[in-house]
């Protein structure tokens, strides 16, 4: 059998990454995917979970989170589009216009 | 599992108040297409939120705590005293955005449904008994105020505050998510009440892992109401968003927030107090210190007020550390003071907002008692009610909090809180200061509405009488919260 | 009872009076107020003197002054002989004074604030005499000299009257300062402040001790040294005697009244008070006698070379308060109070001759600048003549006799009090010498002043010149009442008048010793006349010719020891700059309110840094999330 | 190691990779392109932990919808631009020091995770016995009910929200 | 209950006094015309003098119990409750308060010109959050009058004080507020320790830790010690009473600053008697230190109000020095003196402000022999420059007298440099007055001729002196009258600050200062 901590290290691994994406790109829209890498790891580990658990909760919540992220991708799409319209850039060290 | 685990109309009954006001929500959108005048929207928004509360009220009634939907979603007296500050909350906002949004051209129909449907999100949460439905909740909520703090699609400001809202949303909602996969993984459930059960039968809160857990769920809490390190959204957004979401994201989300946290905390992790008490305390005390001192360089009056309910947020975590049923009762009642408080203060600040002029900044307010005496004072009484100067109902909050805090024999940390108030007074009476003791630099007007002088009147007159006699909103917080499930 | 009580009243009445209505309503008439009631209370005071006289001791309390806890003290008054013999000094010469001041003050600007002024003062100092304890004593004792400072200060247009004022009542608060802890100390030793208690139990308390830094003093000691205190700024003793001569700077009546017969003697007059207490601590009594004996010679050299013809007067009062201080010092109580009495009257009378001097030379005040007034103002001059025959102790002037009494007494009391009695001797031959220079300079030669003054030399009005005259019945005749038996078997009148309250000195001497004493001391008066004469009258240039020979003597003496400017480079300078400098300048404003200023300036600072951390940037912002994450779980789950 | 251990090892190690990879691109649709192939790997290892119905949504939703609106929007907005200029932020190091000692303390934390609670009712023998979908599906609609509800509620959320900020407004 | 003696007459007094200016405040909402408000608000703060005499005439001297108590459940959930009523200590300082807000108004008549029903709710406000103090019984009822004076007093002193005016309102804000905040702490601990009640009477007759006492001494002391201002906390006050309008000025000197002293005889002493006992000599040292130090300073300055304010810290050492002598004398005397200084000071500013209308300026320099000029201002206000110095007849010299000797009795060295404040308070006090008063007259302000010619005083100005040129006078003959009201009250208050097991066993601080002296 695979050990259970091996999904987690897994998940965990992954769920870095995409924070470090976060951190590092520029571009909007790859910090939106970073951001969708991390969810993906932790459905990983919740996957796993619920396997090793034999219990269904874990697998309901991911559909949650799957949904939630299809709602997340709307809006948050729907807001870099507004944002574009009015300032011709996505580069994310750029968008400071509220400091202090 | 069978059926008969499933539903009855009987287990809707607790859920009448989210019904309505989802129900409301739907009818505000339709109308919008059909009515041009908002303020019939508006109207229709607040009728729908009165009767949503008028449900509150009965069901204030049941004794006992009432859990639904597989104990997903409890009502308790804790939900519904959350429900009530979230139903003023939002129907002030209302009230404060009618003119507002009509200036900001921004004056959709939707936007009062979006108010609504976060406000049926923050519900959720206070009524959520499991991470799931929490998390449901919460999204639903964060979601709605995303879309209402870009609201304003024409200005670079709000496209901004909408954008790094969203994109730390989502980033501390990944967070959340994490810890809930790590607790469910620990403990089997995601049921508040089992995961307590399953922590002590498991004897697992030590578990550094289970800690880990909590601790990555009171980041995404900490970011939810806005706790430092976690709390750098909280002034660009709040800048940037339009002045009446602002209000209304000030106090709803924050409210939410706590809500969940305290419940999360006592209700789940109540065993770990401890644990999350080593975290919290240093958190508050950052991000008291985080929130008074930055908001003395602040010019801008929509950023001060930000860090400025940064620093309230630390006062208000105190009453959570503290650990006691009253100490979350005296959160709940700092949450709902400062409810009246904050949204009186942004109140004013919408009315400085007029065609072509911004007045957001503080040199705006010079000298505004002589022209606008009235609107000074009630903003004099806000102010002093935002530093916790008696007799207003600022100070009881504190008091209260205080009290609890010191009861749990966390004294320094009241020590370290009024030190704190002490700075905070600066720049609250710069405000003052401002209004009574400069020249006018230039005449502002105001832009006032009969919603808007309800809205002054109400929030004036409460926090000078909760400041006085408090005894009402202290005995029905005690009664609401005389301790979790 | 309401015959005491008004005795101090009456001048209270009137000054209440004449200060409310004065300005508006009675102004020039301020007189028809002040004189008819200080002469009441001159009556009246006769008529208590009777009383007494006929062996009556009055002690009445009029009502609970001040009550809290176990201290009480009460408004009451005691009038024994004692005070039945200053009543009578004080209300006899203040109407005389009243009298003179008419002329004296006529058609000046405050006229109606003098006489106010003057009213409260004999209100104030009958108050002092009148008191039956140490409180009440205390408040005659600072409302007289509150009465000083107005009346020092009267002409406050003046900066030197004004300053004058001020020097005289805050070198007063210095003794103030120990005559009132010496009050408190008493009330604690005795719990009691009424003369009559507190002498009482006198002896019960001898041999107590008090601890003050660690040492041990014996308490009655202490007490009399601080109530000395009291007296030595009151009477301008040693070292706190720089007042009274800048408080010439007040109208001459003044000086005649307060500074010289009256106020000043308070001092005198508390100790003498206090005799009970004093005879029991030897070394309180030594210090009064060694800063009696020496404050007469110290001022007397200073009165030789000075010019101001009030100064000189001054210096001399300041000299005749020393040997009062030593007749007290030597227990010869009795021959303090005789002095004091005597003194009264031809001191007041020096004043008011100087005052009918310098009033006919419209102010001038330098001796250098008179001469020959004897042919204008006769009456002055033969008044002038008296008076200085009786400071200077010749036989049958009232000088003589109180002055002769307490150098006998000083001699007596051996070894201490034997070299004071010559210091004190010493002092009698300046006392002459400076008393006739003044004449000689004043009265005699030829006048030195402008042609203007000249023109207007005129005798003083009968209004000044009659009470000039009955005073100089005073200063011949004021000392008949106390002949010493040497000469008279139980004339020594005051002598056993006093005894009950004072008691009787100790000490007896041989006949030949007191009358070679006294030899000695009228040889040096006679002396003293006698090379003023030399060197004012025979050889004019003799003086400068010393001033030029003993030069460095002669400017130390002039300007007075130079104890004024030692005070300002030592204590007032230092504490004006200590005070602007380092207490206001560097501890207020740099360390208290840099602290105060400097703490939120510092979080301003900090602010302003803080602010730069919020770049607005998305990524910074999670950056700090996932940081503060990362420190959590470092911290507690990796370092717990 | 087993069989299903070297199954496992695969499929991490590619979900690894592709993550990197993903993350690294210049330009945002090659990402979108690498991440497919990353949700298919996922969706792979969903199928090996017995959970067929989230592989197929993981494909179907994920995959198929939501990196499909990524592309969109990415064709929407004009990106050209972006491709010449740095990809990564001025203090990206610090970004990735401080995701690397996260990802260093978490799975320092988590690493030793093993099965603690009692277990469910859902084995696998169960599941197979009903049917993977059938069986999260009946859990869906009796036990999960509300959360589903809300679920469709965040929805509609996202739909209005979407309008809102991207319609086109007359007046 | 055992400690109080309800009130007995038919109406309740005591809230009356304090809510009748609140009510008027309100009233004057809603007038426009400024005649009206001015003469509304110098009836009210007559009418609330008024109703305050019954107070005296039915006041039992003999009782240290608590008079006129009104008592009503108000937060039942906290335990707390409207609790008033007034024994001994607190009675004098609600007739000074009472008189001194009658004159503020009168002498705002025409100094203050804009804003002037603003200004007059401010101090209608001012005036309830004093005697509020005065009368609460309840700690938190205390509590919520002594920080809502903060909030008028801010405004009088940045609205309608002179050039600095913000600086130093918001100096007096913040200075005084972190000490008023950690005595809320303070006072939730002593809630909890005090069995969950906040009922001052209780308070005090529970018996604390000693440890706990220290620290709650401390935080009381930082209130308190602010407001008083003991130093080395003084460094608002100059700057406020500077800046505040006369009015401003006179509610600060006469009745602000005594809370302080107040709350020491209220809370800290009968609460903390072990805390007191050991902090009495250091707080005993600091106030000789304020006393010279404030004396000093006084002869450095050259702003005519700022000296006056100094003069302040000087006197308060004094009050300060009585109270924590802990004897009969001293706490007597301490009373007295805030009564006597709140009447000096006050009549002082009052006077400053009369003058500052004709001359404005308030630099010492640029007066000059104004004894001439304006020869009855001149005679007033040397009455007031002696009762500052304390000279018999005074008041000032009994509170004076009472305390140095307390001082001696307490230990003889204090006493000895206290009675140092006396020469040195007659040195620059006379200064002062020789400076504005003697010498040449500043030719600007001579009557005819001059630029800004010199009026001698009105009839309102007057007779806004009158009353307490009488009361020092009235002290100054027949302290009794006053001090007659304190005996039961301060008599209590010793026995309970002596009380407690704990005895002896001092720090060694206090060991180490007893041995210096």
């Amino acid at each position: 059998m695979v050990p259970l901590s091996w999904y987690i290290i897994l998940s965990a691994v992954v769920f870095s990454i995409g924070v470090v994406g976060f951190f590092t790109r520029r571009n909007l829209i790859m910090i939106f995917m970073s951001v969708e890498l991390m969810l993906n790891s932790v459905n990983i580990s919740l996957v796993a979970y619920s396997h090793y658990l034999q219990s269904m909760r874990g697998q309901v919540l991911v559909f949650f989170v799957i949904a939630v992220a299809a709602a997340e991708a709307a809006i948050g799409l729907a807001i870099i589009i507004a944002y574009y319209k009015n300032n011709p850039t996505i580069k994310v060290d750029e968008i400071n216009l509220l400091k202090g | 599992m069978d059926m008969s685990s499933g539903f009855s109309l009987l287990s809707i009954r607790p859920l009448v108040p989210e019904l309505t006001m989802i129900c409301t929500a739907l009818i505000l959108m339709l109308l919008d297409l059909i009515v041009k005048k908002k303020e019939v929207v508006a109207g229709v928004g607040i009728a729908g939120t009165l009767v949503a509360l008028y449900g509150t009220l009965k069901l204030y009634g049941f004794s006992e705590p009432q859990a639904v939907f597989s104990d997903m979603f409890v009502l308790d007296g804790y939900s519904n005293f959350f429900r009530l500050i979230f139903y003023l909350n939002v129907i002030l906002t209302i009230c404060i955005s009618l003119r507002y949004m009509v200036i900001e051209k921004a004056s959709f129909g939707e936007y009062y449904a979006l108010l609504i449907f976060a406000t049926t999100g923050m519900m959720i949460m206070a009524s959520a008994s499991d991470l799931i439905v929490l998390y449901l909740g919460l999204e639903l909520m964060a979601l709605s105020t995303y879309i209402l703090a870009g609201m304003m699609r024409k200005q670079p400001r709000s496209n901004e505050a909408a954008l790094k809202y969203f994109f730390l949303g989502a980033f501390s909602s990944a967070f959340f998510l994490y810890g809930i996969s790590l607790t469910y993984g620990l403990t089997g459930t995601t049921n508040l009440k089992d995961i307590a059960a399953s922590l002590q039968a498991l004897n697992i809160t030590g578990n550094p892992m289970v800690f880990l857990g909590l601790i990555f769920m009171i980041v995404a809490f900490g970011f939810k109401i806005a706790l430092a390190p976690f709390h750098m959204w909280a002034p660009d957004v709040y800048e940037g968003a339009p002045t009446s979401v602002t209000a209304f994201m000030s106090v709803g989300p924050k409210a939410a927030g706590f809500a969940v946290l305290g419940r999360v905390l006592f209700s789940a992790f109540g065993a770990m107090q401890v644990q999350w008490d080593s975290i919290l305390i240093p958190l508050a005390i950052i991000t008291m210190a985080t929130g008074s001192i930055i908001a003395l360089a602040q010019t801008n009056i929509k950023r001060m007020l930000a860090y400025s309910s940064i620093a309230h947020a630390g006062y208000m975590l105190l009453g959570i550390i503290a650990g006691t049923p009253g100490g979350l009762a005296s959160t709940a009642n700092y949450l709902m003071i400062y409810a009246i408080m904050n949204i009186g203060a942004f109140a004013v600040v919408i009315m400085l907002r007029r065609e072509g002029f911004q007045g957001e900044n503080l040199d705006d307010y010079m000298g505004l008692a002589k022209s606008h005496p009235v609107a000074s004072a009630l903003m004099l009484v806000f102010m002093f009610a935002l530093t916790g100067i008696p007799p207003t109902a600022g100070f009881i909050g504190k008091f209260y909090v205080f009290m609890e805090v010191i009861n749990a024999g966390y004294t320094y940390l009241a020590v370290i809180a009024v030190v704190f108030s002490v700075i905070s007074a600066f720049f609250y009476l710069r405000v003052v200061m401002y209004m009574y003791m400069r020249d006018p630099r230039e005449e502002v007007a105001l832009t006032t509405s009969p919603s808007m002088n309800f809205v002054l009147a109400v929030t004036a007159v409460m926090i000078l009488v909760i400041g006085v006699f408090p005894s009402v909103l202290l005995d029905l917080v005690k009664s609401s919260i005389p301790g979790l499930l | 009872m309401v015959k005491y009580i008004l005795i101090p009243l009456l001048p209270f009445i009137a000054f209440v009076i004449t200060i409310l209505f004065g300005r508006n309503h009675i102004k020039d008439k301020a007189h028809w107020i002040a004189v008819p009631a200080v002469f009441a209370s001159f009556i009246l005071a006769v008529s208590a003197f009777m009383d007494v006289l006929g062996g009556k001791v009055i002690n009445i309390n009029i009502y609970s002054w001040i009550v809290s806890g176990d201290f009480n003290v009460s408004m009451g008054f005691l009038i024994d002989q004692l005070t039945a013999v200053m009543l009578m000094v004080v209300t006899s010469i203040s109407t005389l004074i009243f009298i003179y001041s008419i002329g004296y003050m006529h058609g000046d600007g405050g006229y109606y604030r003098f006489f106010a002024y003057l009213s409260l003062f004999v209100f104030s100092m009958l108050i002092l005499v009148m008191a039956n304890n140490y409180l009440l004593l205390y408040f005659g004792w600072e409302a007289v000299g509150l009465c000083s400072y107005f009346l020092i200060g009267f002409w406050f247009h003046k900066k030197s009257a004004a300053d004058a004022g001020k020097k005289a009542f805050i070198v007063n608060r210095f003794g103030d300062f120990g005559f009132g802890l010496g009050v408190i100390l008493i009330f604690l030793t005795f719990g009691s402040l009424e003369y009559v208690k507190v002498f009482d139990s006198a002896g019960t308390v001898a041999g107590q001790t008090i601890n003050i830094l660690g040492y041990q003093f014996d308490t009655i000691t202490v007490i009399c040294l601080l109530l000395f205190c009291g007296a030595v700024g009151k009477s301008a003793q040693l070292p706190l005697h720089v007042w009274l001569p800048d408080a010439m700077e007040g109208p001459t009546p003044v000086s005649a009244l307060i500074h010289a017969a009256t106020m000043v003697t308070a001092g005198v007059f508390m100790v003498a008070r206090s005799n009970p207490l004093f005879n029991l601590s030897a070394s309180a009594m030594a210090t009064v006698a060694v800063v009696g004996g020496v404050t007469a010679l110290f001022a007397a050299t200073i009165a030789l070379v000075q010019n101001d013809i009030k100064r000189v007067i001054a210096y001399s009062t300041v000299s005749q308060l020393g040997y009062m201080f030593l007749a007290l010092g030597v227990g010869a109580y009795t021959a303090g109070i005789f002095h004091l009495y005597t003194h009264a009257y031809f001191k007041a009378l020096l004043f008011l001759g100087a005052g009918s001097v310098i009033h006919a030379l419209h102010d001038e005040q330098n001796m250098q600048k008179m001469g020959g007034l004897k042919k204008y103002m006769p009456i002055t001059y033969w008044v002038f003549i008296l008076a200085s025959l009786s400071i200077s102790g010749i036989p049958g002037f009232a000088g003589f006799f109180s002055k002769d009494e307490i150098l006998w007494r000083a001699y007596l009391s051996g070894g201490l009090g034997r070299f004071l009695w010559f210091l004190a001797a010493g002092a009698a031959l300046l006392t002459a010498f400076y008393s006739f220079r003044l004449i000689y300079l004043t009265f005699h030669g030829k006048f030195r002043g402008t042609r203007e003054q000249e023109h207007h030399l005129h005798e003083s009005p009968p209004v000044m010149t009659v009470p000039l005259m009955f005073l100089a019945v005073g200063a011949v005749a004021a000392g008949w009442v106390g002949i010493p038996p040497i000469f008279m078997e139980h004339a020594d009148k005051i002598g056993e008048f006093l005894a009950p309250v004072l008691g009787h000195p100790a000490g007896e001497g041989s006949h030949a010793e007191e009358l070679a004493v006294m030899g000695i001391s009228i040889t040096v008066a006679l002396a003293g006349i006698l090379i003023a004469y030399i060197m004012y009258i025979r050889k004019t240039d003799l003086p400068g010719k010393l001033g030029a020979m003993f030069q460095p003597v002669y400017r130390l003496l002039y300007n007075k020891y130079w104890v004024d400017e030692l005070y300002s480079k030592t204590i007032v300078q230092p504490t004006l700059k200590a005070s602007d400098r380092i207490i206001l300048g560097f501890f207020d404003a740099k360390i208290i309110e840099g602290i105060v200023n400097g703490v939120p300036a510092l979080i301003g600072a900090f602010s302003r840094r803080f602010r730069a951390i919020q770049t607005g940037l998305l990524s910074t912002y999670g950056l700090a999330m996932v940081l503060g994450a990362v420190f959590i779980i470092g911290f507690w789950i990796f370092l717990k | 190691m087993t069989a299903p251990q070297w199954f496992f090892a695969y499929f991490a190690g590619m979900i690894t990779l592709l993550s990197v990879v993903m993350i690294t691109r210049r330009n945002p649709v090659h990402g979108v392109l690498w991440m497919l192939v990353l949700f298919v790997h996922i969706a792979g290892l969903y199928l090996f932990l017995n959970a067929e119905f989230l592989a197929a949504i993981q494909i179907i939703v994920y995959a198929g919808a939501i990196l499909v609106l990524f592309l969109f929007v990415i064709m929407l907005l004009n990106l050209k631009k972006e491709l010449t200029v740095r990809k990564v932020q001025q203090h990206w190091v610090i970004g990735a020091a401080v995701g690397a000692i996260f990802a260093a303390l978490v799975v320092a934390v988590v690493a030793g995770i093993t099965v603690l609670p009692p277990l469910g009712k859902y084995s696998i023998e169960a599941i197979r016995s009903e049917g993977g979908i059938m069986t999260i599906g009946k859990v869906m609609y009796t036990k999960y009910l509300l959360p589903f509800e809300i679920a469709s509620l965040v929805l509609l959320v996202a739909i209005v929200g979407a309008v809102v900020l991207a319609k086109k407004r007359i007046g | 209950m055992e400690n109080i003696i309800l009130n007995s007459l038919d109406y309740p007094i005591l809230s009356w006094t304090v809510f009748l200016p609140l009510i008027g405040a309100v009233v004057l909402l809603f007038l426009k015309r400024a005649d009206v408000i001015r003469w509304t608000s110098l009836g009210v703060t007559a009418a609330t003098f008024v109703i305050s005499l019954p107070l005296l005439s039915n006041f039992d001297k003999g009782t240290y119990k608590m008079q006129f108590v009104e008592r009503y459940e108000w937060i039942p959930s906290w335990g707390i409750n409207y609790f008033i009523g007034i024994d001994g200590i607190s009675i004098l300082f609600i007739f000074l308060t009472t008189i001194l807000s009658i004159l503020c108004v009168l002498v705002s008549w025409r100094a203050v010109e804009t804003k002037i029903k603003e200004f007059h709710i401010a101090i209608l406000t001012m005036e309830a959050g004093m005697l509020g103090v005065f009368v609460a019984l309840d700690f938190f009822l205390f509590y919520l009058f002594w920080e809502a004076m903060l909030i008028p007093m801010f405004l009088l002193i940045g609205v309608w004080g002179g050039q600095n005016r913000v600086y130093a309102a918001i100096k007096f804000f913040l200075y005084t507020l972190v000490g008023s905040v950690l005595m809320l702490v303070g006072i939730v601990v002593l809630y909890f320790y005090g069995g969950r009640t906040l009922d001052i009477l209780a308070l005090s007759s529970m018996q604390y830790p000693v440890t706990l006492q220290y620290w709650l001494f401390i935080a009381f002391f930082a209130a308190f010690a602010v407001k008083v201002p003991m130093f080395p906390v003084h460094t608002w006050l100059p700057d406020a009473h500077t800046e505040a309008p006369t009015a401003g000025s006179v509610i600060l000197a006469g009745v602000l600053i005594k809370m302080g002293a107040y709350g020491f005889l209220r809370f800290s002493m009968p609460m903390l008697p072990d805390a007191t006992r050991f902090f009495m000599w250091p707080v005993l040292i600091l106030s000789i230190v304020a006393i010279i130090y404030g004396a000093l300073v006084c002869f450095a300055q050259k702003d005519f109000k700022r000296l006056i304010a100094y003069s302040s810290v000087s006197h308060m050492g004094f009050v300060t020095l009585g109270i924590f002598a802990l004897n009969t004398q001293g706490l007597e005397g301490g009373i007295l003196q805030m009564l006597n200084h709140g009447i000096v000071t006050g009549a002082m500013f009052l006077m400053i402000g009369m003058i500052y209308e004709r001359t404005h300026t308030r630099v010492i320099a640029d007066y000059g022999g104004f004894a001439r000029l304006v020869p009855w201002y001149a005679g007033f206000f040397i009455i007031l420059t002696l009762a500052s110095i304390g000279l018999p007849s005074t008041n000032g010299f009994i509170g004076e007298f009472l305390i140095i000797f307390s001082a001696f009795k307490a230990k003889k060295l204090l006493g000895v440099f206290a009675a140092t404040g006396i020469i040195l308070g007659a040195g620059y006090m006379l200064r002062l007055y020789q400076n504005i008063f003697f010498e040449k007259a500043n030719p600007d302000y001579e009557t005819p001729g001059g630029h800004h010619p010199v009026w001698d005083l009105n009839a309102r100005e007057v007779l806004t002196l009158i009353p307490l040129i009488v009361f020092i006078f009235w002290i100054g003959f027949y302290p009794n009258a006053f001090l007659s009201y304190m005996h039961a009250s301060v008599q209590h208050l010793i026995e309970q600050v002596n009380q407690t097991a704990y005895a002896g066993q001092e720090s060694l601080i206090a060991e180490y200062i007893r041995e210096i002296f």
